[in-house]
C-alpha cells in the first residue's frame, strides 16, 4: 500500500486493475474525482494526510452544533459519534465527486440511522456538496436539509427516518454495482440501538447469502439509544458474534481514533468473499464534555449557554 | 378564540392517565418501543416498573408480544409514534391483533403535521387509514387533552382493539373537565343550518375557529367533532348533511382514508351533499408546524374558503 | 355470459409478460420472497437466473433492496401475495420507496377473497387501502389476464412506484389480444342511462353479469371498469353520476379504502349522486372462493339489488 | 427424575415446589389434567410412556394426508415434518386440559408456521380438544378449521398465517406468565425458512434480554421452505450460533427420534435464566417417501392415488 495521501484511489489500485480493459480510464475519472480534495494532498504521505482529518471533523462538530442549535431541535449525540467515521470516509476512504454528486463510479455511503443527519450535512458542506452557509437552514420549511435525511439533498443517498432500512438499501446499491460490474463500494451506517429492528438482520442475512464484499456496513456503537443505554433498553451484547452468525467478518476499532478510523474501514473495504462490519466504539456526543454518555442529548438543542460552552471546548 | 385557550399535549395527558389507569387496573401492562419520554409512558414506567417493558426500537416485535399478552389476560397498552405503530407494524397489528380481536391498546403520538421540524417521515398523516383498514378496532382522534385523557380511559375499558392518535406540542383544550365523552358518538359542538363543517383532532379547533370566522358574515356552520373515526357515526353525519344541505370535512391527514373518505362514504350511501374536503395531498417536509399548516392549506383561511365553495355549489 | 369466457389466472400472464420484459429492458431484475412459483416469476428466474434475487419471507428487506436497485438504476419487480407485499413491509413501502418516489414494481398476487382455502390472513382485502394511502405510487386492479399483462407493461415503463394487484384463480377473460389499456383513464366497458356500476379487478366481469341480468329488465346500466385506481380518474366518475343518477361500486376489497371510498369522494366534491358500495366489511374465512363470494355478498345478485337501491334512492 | 408414564408432571417437580404454599393443590390440578390421558400411563415407566408416541404421531399422520386430501389444498411438507414433536409436546411433555382450553396453567403451544396447521389440528384432535370428526371440515366455509392456524379452533392459542410472529407471541405469554408468578412453560414452534424473517431475531433478541426461561422455541429444521432448499433461498447456517449469540442456549436433536424429542424438549424447559432453543434435525414430508426432501409438497395436497400410496405406506 503506498503510503501516500489520496486514500482509495491508491490503496486499492491491484482491485481495479484485474477488471481488465479501460483502466486507466477508470484510475483517471477516479483521480478527477479525488482531486477535488486540496491539490496538496496528491503530495502528501499517507499520514500526515490522516493527520488532517481530526480537524476537519472538529469543524463538522461545531457545525453540527450551529444547525442545531439555530434549528432548535435535532439530534446533536449521535452525529457527534459518528462524525470521525464520516470525515474519514468523506476525506479519505471514499470515491466521491463533490460536482457531481450522482456520478456512477462513487461510492455510496447510506445513513441509516436517518435522525443522526446533522453529522452528514456537515461533512457533506465541508467536502463541497453545498455551500457550508446552507446548513443554517436546517430543519426550516423550504428547505433542502431536512430533519431526517432525504434524497433531495446533494450526496444523500437514501430517505430515511424509520430506522433499520439502510442496510437492505445497501445490499441493493452492492447487488447493483455486482451487476454492472461496477466496482464501488457501498458503506452503511447504523446506530447501536438501530441493530435492534429485525429488518437489519434480515438485511445481514441476505447479504452474507448473496456474498457482498463490497459492502461494508459501520456501527457506531455509543451504547446509547433514544431514551436509555442500550444494555438497559436492549441488550446487544456480543454484538460481533452476532454479525459473525449471519456471516459476515467483524472488525472492532475506537471510533474516535483516525488512524484506526482510516484503517479498519480500508481493511473492511478489502475483505472478500463476504461483508464485512466495523464496530465502532464511540461516544455518545463525543467532543462536548456535557453531552458525552448523556442521553439527554440524544434528540434535544442545547440552549444558548450550552451552545456557548460547547462551541467553546470544540474551538 | 381558540388561540385564548390554555395549552396542554394531549400525549403529556395521556402519560399521566395511564398512571391513574395502572393504579385502578392492576392488569394493565405497558409496552414501549425506546420512546418512552416522548410518549410520556415513562411515567407508567417510573410507577410500575415491574409492568413496563421496553423493547427497543422493534415495533414488529412490540405488537407481537402484546398481542400474547391480551390472549394472557393483560390489558396491554403499547405506546409510539404513530408512523412507528401503524406503518411499520401493520401486518402483525393486523394478523396479530385485529383478526383474533385481542384487546391491545395503541395510543400513538407525534401524529400529523404537527410533528413538524421531524420532516416527512415521521409526519403520521396514514395512520388513520391504516387503522381503519383493520376491521374491528376501534379508531380514535381527540380534539384535545381531555378528550385524549377520555379516549384513553374508555380503551382500557372496551374490549377489543383500540388506537388512539395523539400529537407531540401542546394544542388547545376546548372542553372541561366535566366533559363527558360519548365513544362512537359524533360531538356537535356548535349547531348551524348553511353548512357542517366536521373535523376531526386538532382540527376541531380550527374548525370552531372558521365557524365563528363565518358568524361575523352571516353564515351559520354547524360543527361536529369526529372523535372517534371507526366505528362511525353515520347518523350525525348524515343528519348534518341533510339538514345543512353541504359538508366541509378537516383533518391533517392524507385525504385518501381519512375523515374525509369516511364522510363521503356516508353521505353517498345516506344523505347526497356537496362536499368539500381540507386535508393532505402528499408527503410535506420539515418546518415549523404553523408554517406548514398554512403552506399545505390547512389553515382556518382554507377552511373558510372551503365553506363559500360549500355554499356556491349547495345554491 | 362472463361465464362462458376463456380463464386464464392474471398471475400467469404476469409471470410470462415479466419475461418478454425482461428480454426488451435488460435494467428489469426480479426480486422474490420465497412465493415465485406461486407469483410465476420463477420464469423469469429460470431466463434471467442472474437478475433475479430471493431474499426468503424477508419483505421488510426486500422492499429495501428493491429501493437501492432503482436507486442504482435499476427497474426492480418485487413480487409476493398481496398480503406480503402490502401490509408487512408497508413502512419500508412508505419511507423508502414512496417518499424518495422510487421506481419500485411491485406485483402482488393472491388479492382478495379469490385466494379462499388459505383464509382470512391471507386474503388481502385492504392491500388497494394501503398503495392508496402512498402518494406517488399508481395502483392498478387489472380486470383480467389481457388487461394485467397491459398494467404490468405500464408499470415497466412509467417511472415511479406502482402497485399491480393480481389474483390467484384463472378467472375470465374479457378483453381482446387489441384491447388498448389507458392508465389512469377509467374504461366505460358499457354505456346506460339508469344508473352507473363501477366496478374493479375481476369485479368487472360480476358488474357486466348484472348489467347484462338487468337489461332484460328494462334497467340500462353503464359499466365502468376503473383498473388504476390511483390516480384515480375522477372525470370518467363525475361524468356517470351526472348522467346516472346513480352509482354502485362493486369490489372484493374492505369498504374503507378501496374502491368505493375513492369514488365517494369523488362524487361528494363533484357530483353529489346516490350511492350503493358492494364490498367486505370484515375478515372473512377460508373456503370455495365461490362460496365466500356467496356468503360475504359479493355476487352478481348483491350487485344487482344494490342497483335497485339506487333506482329506488333516486326517484 | 422419575421414570414414569406421566410427563411434566412429575418430570419438573422441583421447580413447582420451589413456588412454596399451595403447591400440592397445584400437582393435583395439574394431575387431574393430565389423567384425562388414558389411565393406565399412571402406572407406566417413562420408556414405555415415550414407545406410544410414535403410534400416535403415525396415526396423525394419516390424519394429516386425510385433511388435505379432503380439503384439496394445504400443507403436507412441513406437517409432516413437525408431526413427531407435537406429539411428544401434546402426550408427553406439556400440561393441558382438553375439556378446559383456556385453563390458565395450562402450557402454550404456539405454533408460528401456522401453515403446517393440520399437523396441529390432527395433534389436538388426537388429544381431545375436539372430535377427529371435525378434521375433515378442514379448509371448508363454516369450518373452526381454518386454512391457517386461527383462534377459533379449541386449543389453538394463536392466529397466524404471516411467518415470523409467533414468537413475538410467546414472549409475551412468557412475560405474562412471570408477571402473574405462574409455572407454566411456552412453546413456539418456528419453521426454518421463517427465521428469515427479521421478527424472529428481534423476539429472539427481547427474550434473552428479559431472561425469559420459561420459554421454549423450537425450530423445525427440514431445510427446505416455500419454494426450494433454504440453502438455495437464503443460507441460514450457523443457525445454532445465531441463537446463541442472541442470547440463547441452542439444543439440536434428530427431530424423528422420539426419545431424543422428548429429551430436548424436557431438557430445554428445565434451562435457567435463559430462553432455549432446539434445532429439531427433520424431513420434511417425513414418512410419505415421495413426499420426503420434496419441496413440491410443501404446500401441495396429493392427488388421489398419491394419497393412497401415501396412505399404505403409514398403514
Ligand atoms: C422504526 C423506528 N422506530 C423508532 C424510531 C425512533 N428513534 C429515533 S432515534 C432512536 C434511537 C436510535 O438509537 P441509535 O440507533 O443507537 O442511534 P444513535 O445513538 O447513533 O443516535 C429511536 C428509537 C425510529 N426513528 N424508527
Ligand atoms: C410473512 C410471510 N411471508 C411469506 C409467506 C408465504 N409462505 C408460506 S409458508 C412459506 C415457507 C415457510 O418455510 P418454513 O418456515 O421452512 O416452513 P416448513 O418447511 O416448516 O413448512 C412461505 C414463504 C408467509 N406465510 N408469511
Ligand atoms: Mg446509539
Ligand atoms: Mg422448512
Amino acid at each position: 500500500m503506498l503510503d501516500s495521501g489520496l486514500g482509495r484511489c491508491y490503496n486499492a489500485p491491484s482491485r481495479r486493475i484485474e477488471r481488465g480493459a479501460g483502466d486507466d480510464c477508470i484510475v483517471i475519472t477516479e483521480l478527477a474525482g479525488i482531486l477535488r480534495l486540496p491539490l496538496r494532498r496528491l503530495f502528501m504521505t499517507r499520514g500526515a494526510a490522516i493527520a488532517e482529518l481530526p480537524g476537519i471533523a472538529r469543524e463538522s462538530r461545531r457545525n453540527i452544533l450551529k444547525m442545531i442549535f439555530e434549528a432548535g431541535s435535532g439530534h446533536p449525540g449521535g452525529s457527534l459519534s459518528e462524525i470521525d467515521i464520516l470525515t474519514a470516509l468523506y476525506f479519505r476512504v471514499m470515491r466521491v465527486d463533490p460536482r457531481n454528486p450522482r456520478w456512477e463510479g462513487r461510492d455510496r455511503f447510506i445513513l441509516s440511522k436517518a435522525h443522526a443527519c446533522p453529522g452528514l450535512y456537515a461533512t457533506l458542506a465541508a467536502r463541497g456538496f453545498f455551500p457550508v452557509a446552507d446548513l443554517l437552514t436546517f430543519r426550516k420549511i423550504n428547505s433542502r436539509l431536512q430533519g431526517h435525511a432525504h434524497v433531495m439533498t446533494p450526496g444523500v443517498e437514501m430517505s430515511g427516518g424509520s430506522l433499520g432500512q439502510g442496510l437492505s438499501f445497501g445490499v441493493g446499491c452492492a447487488l447493483s454495482a455486482r451487476l454492472d460490474g461496477l466496482d464501488h463500494r457501498v458503506f452503511v451506517m447504523l446506530g447501536d440501538g438501530e441493530c435492534d429492528e429485525g429488518q437489519v438482520w434480515e438485511a445481514a442475512m441476505s447479504a452474507s447469502h448473496y456474498g457482498l464484499d463490497n459492502l461494508v456496513a459501520i456501527v457506531d456503537r455509543n451504547r446509547i439509544q433514544n431514551d436509555r443505554f442500550t444494555d438497559d433498553v436492549m441488550k446487544l451484547e456480543p454484538l460481533a458474534q452476532k454479525w459473525e452468525a449471519f456471516g459476515w467478518k467483524a472488525l472492532e476499532i475506537d471510533g474516535h481514533d483516525m488512524e484506526a478510523v482510516v484503517e479498519g474501514l480500508e481493511t473492511a473495504a478489502t475483505v472478500q468473499g463476504q461483508p464485512a462490519v466495523v464496530i465502532a466504539r464511540t461516544v455518545k456526543g463525543k467532543g462536548v464534555s456535557f453531552m458525552e454518555n448523556n442521553p439527554a442529548f440524544h434528540g434535544a438543542a442545547p440552549n444558548e449557554e450550552e451552545f456557548q460552552n460547547a462551541l467553546a471546548e470544540l474551538a | 378564540m381558540t388561540q385564548s385557550l390554555p395549552k396542554v399535549a394531549t400525549r403529556e395527558a395521556y402519560g399521566q392517565a395511564l398512571v391513574e389507569l395502572g393504579r385502578e387496573n392492576p392488569d394493565i401492562v405497558v409496552l414501549g418501543g425506546d420512546l418512552n419520554k416522548s410518549t410520556f409512558v415513562h411515567l407508567f414506567a417510573a410507577e410500575f416498573p415491574d409492568r413496563f417493558f421496553d423493547f427497543g426500537p422493534a415495533e414488529q416485535n412490540i405488537m407481537g408480544v402484546a398481542a400474547g399478552m391480551a390472549a394472557s389476560g393483560k390489558v396491554p397498552f403499547v405506546s409510539t409514534f404513530s408512523v412507528f405503530g401503524m406503518c411499520r407494524p401493520f401486518d402483525q397489528v393486523r394478523v396479530g391483533i385485529a383478526q383474533p380481536h385481542l384487546g391491545v391498546k395503541i395510543v400513538c403520538t407525534h401524529a400529523g403535521i404537527l410533528t413538524g421540524e421531524d420532516g416527512m417521515s415521521a409526519h403520521g398523516i396514514e395512520d388513520l387509514s391504516l387503522a381503519c383498514s383493520l376491521p374491528g378496532f376501534t379508531v380514535v382522534a381527540p380534539s384535545d387533552a381531555v378528550e385524549a385523557v377520555a379516549a384513553v380511559r374508555a380503551a382500557a375499558k372496551t374490549p377489543g382493539p383500540f388506537y388512539v392518535r395523539l400529537y407531540r406540542p401542546a394544542t388547545p383544550v376546548m372542553h372541561s373537565e366535566d366533559y363527558e365523552f360519548r365513544l362512537g358518538v359524533g360531538d356537535v359542538v356548535r349547531q348551524g343550518k348553511d353548512a357542517s363543517i366536521i373535523a376531526t383532532g386538532v382540527m376541531v379547533a380550527t374548525a370552531l375557529e372558521t365557524a365563528d370566522a363565518l358568524t361575523s358574515r352571516g353564515v351559520s356552520c354547524r360543527v361536529i367533532n369526529i372523535h372517534t373515526l371507526s366505528p362511525l357515526d353515520e347518523d350525525v353525519i348524515a343528519t348534518a348533511a341533510q339538514e345543512t344541505g353541504g359538508v366541509v370535512t378537516v383533518e391533517e391527514h392524507l385525504s385518501h382514508g381519512g375523515l374525509g373518505s369516511r364522510v363521503a362514504q356516508v353521505l353517498g350511501r345516506k344523505a347526497p351533499v356537496p362536499l368539500e374536503m381540507v386535508a393532505l395531498q402528499g408527503y410535506t417536509e420539515s418546518g415549523d408546524p404553523a408554517l406548514l399548516i398554512k403552506k399545505y392549506h390547512l389553515a382556518a383561511e382554507d377552511v373558510e374558503a372551503a365553506v363559500w365553495r360549500v355554499l356556491e355549489r349547495k345554491s
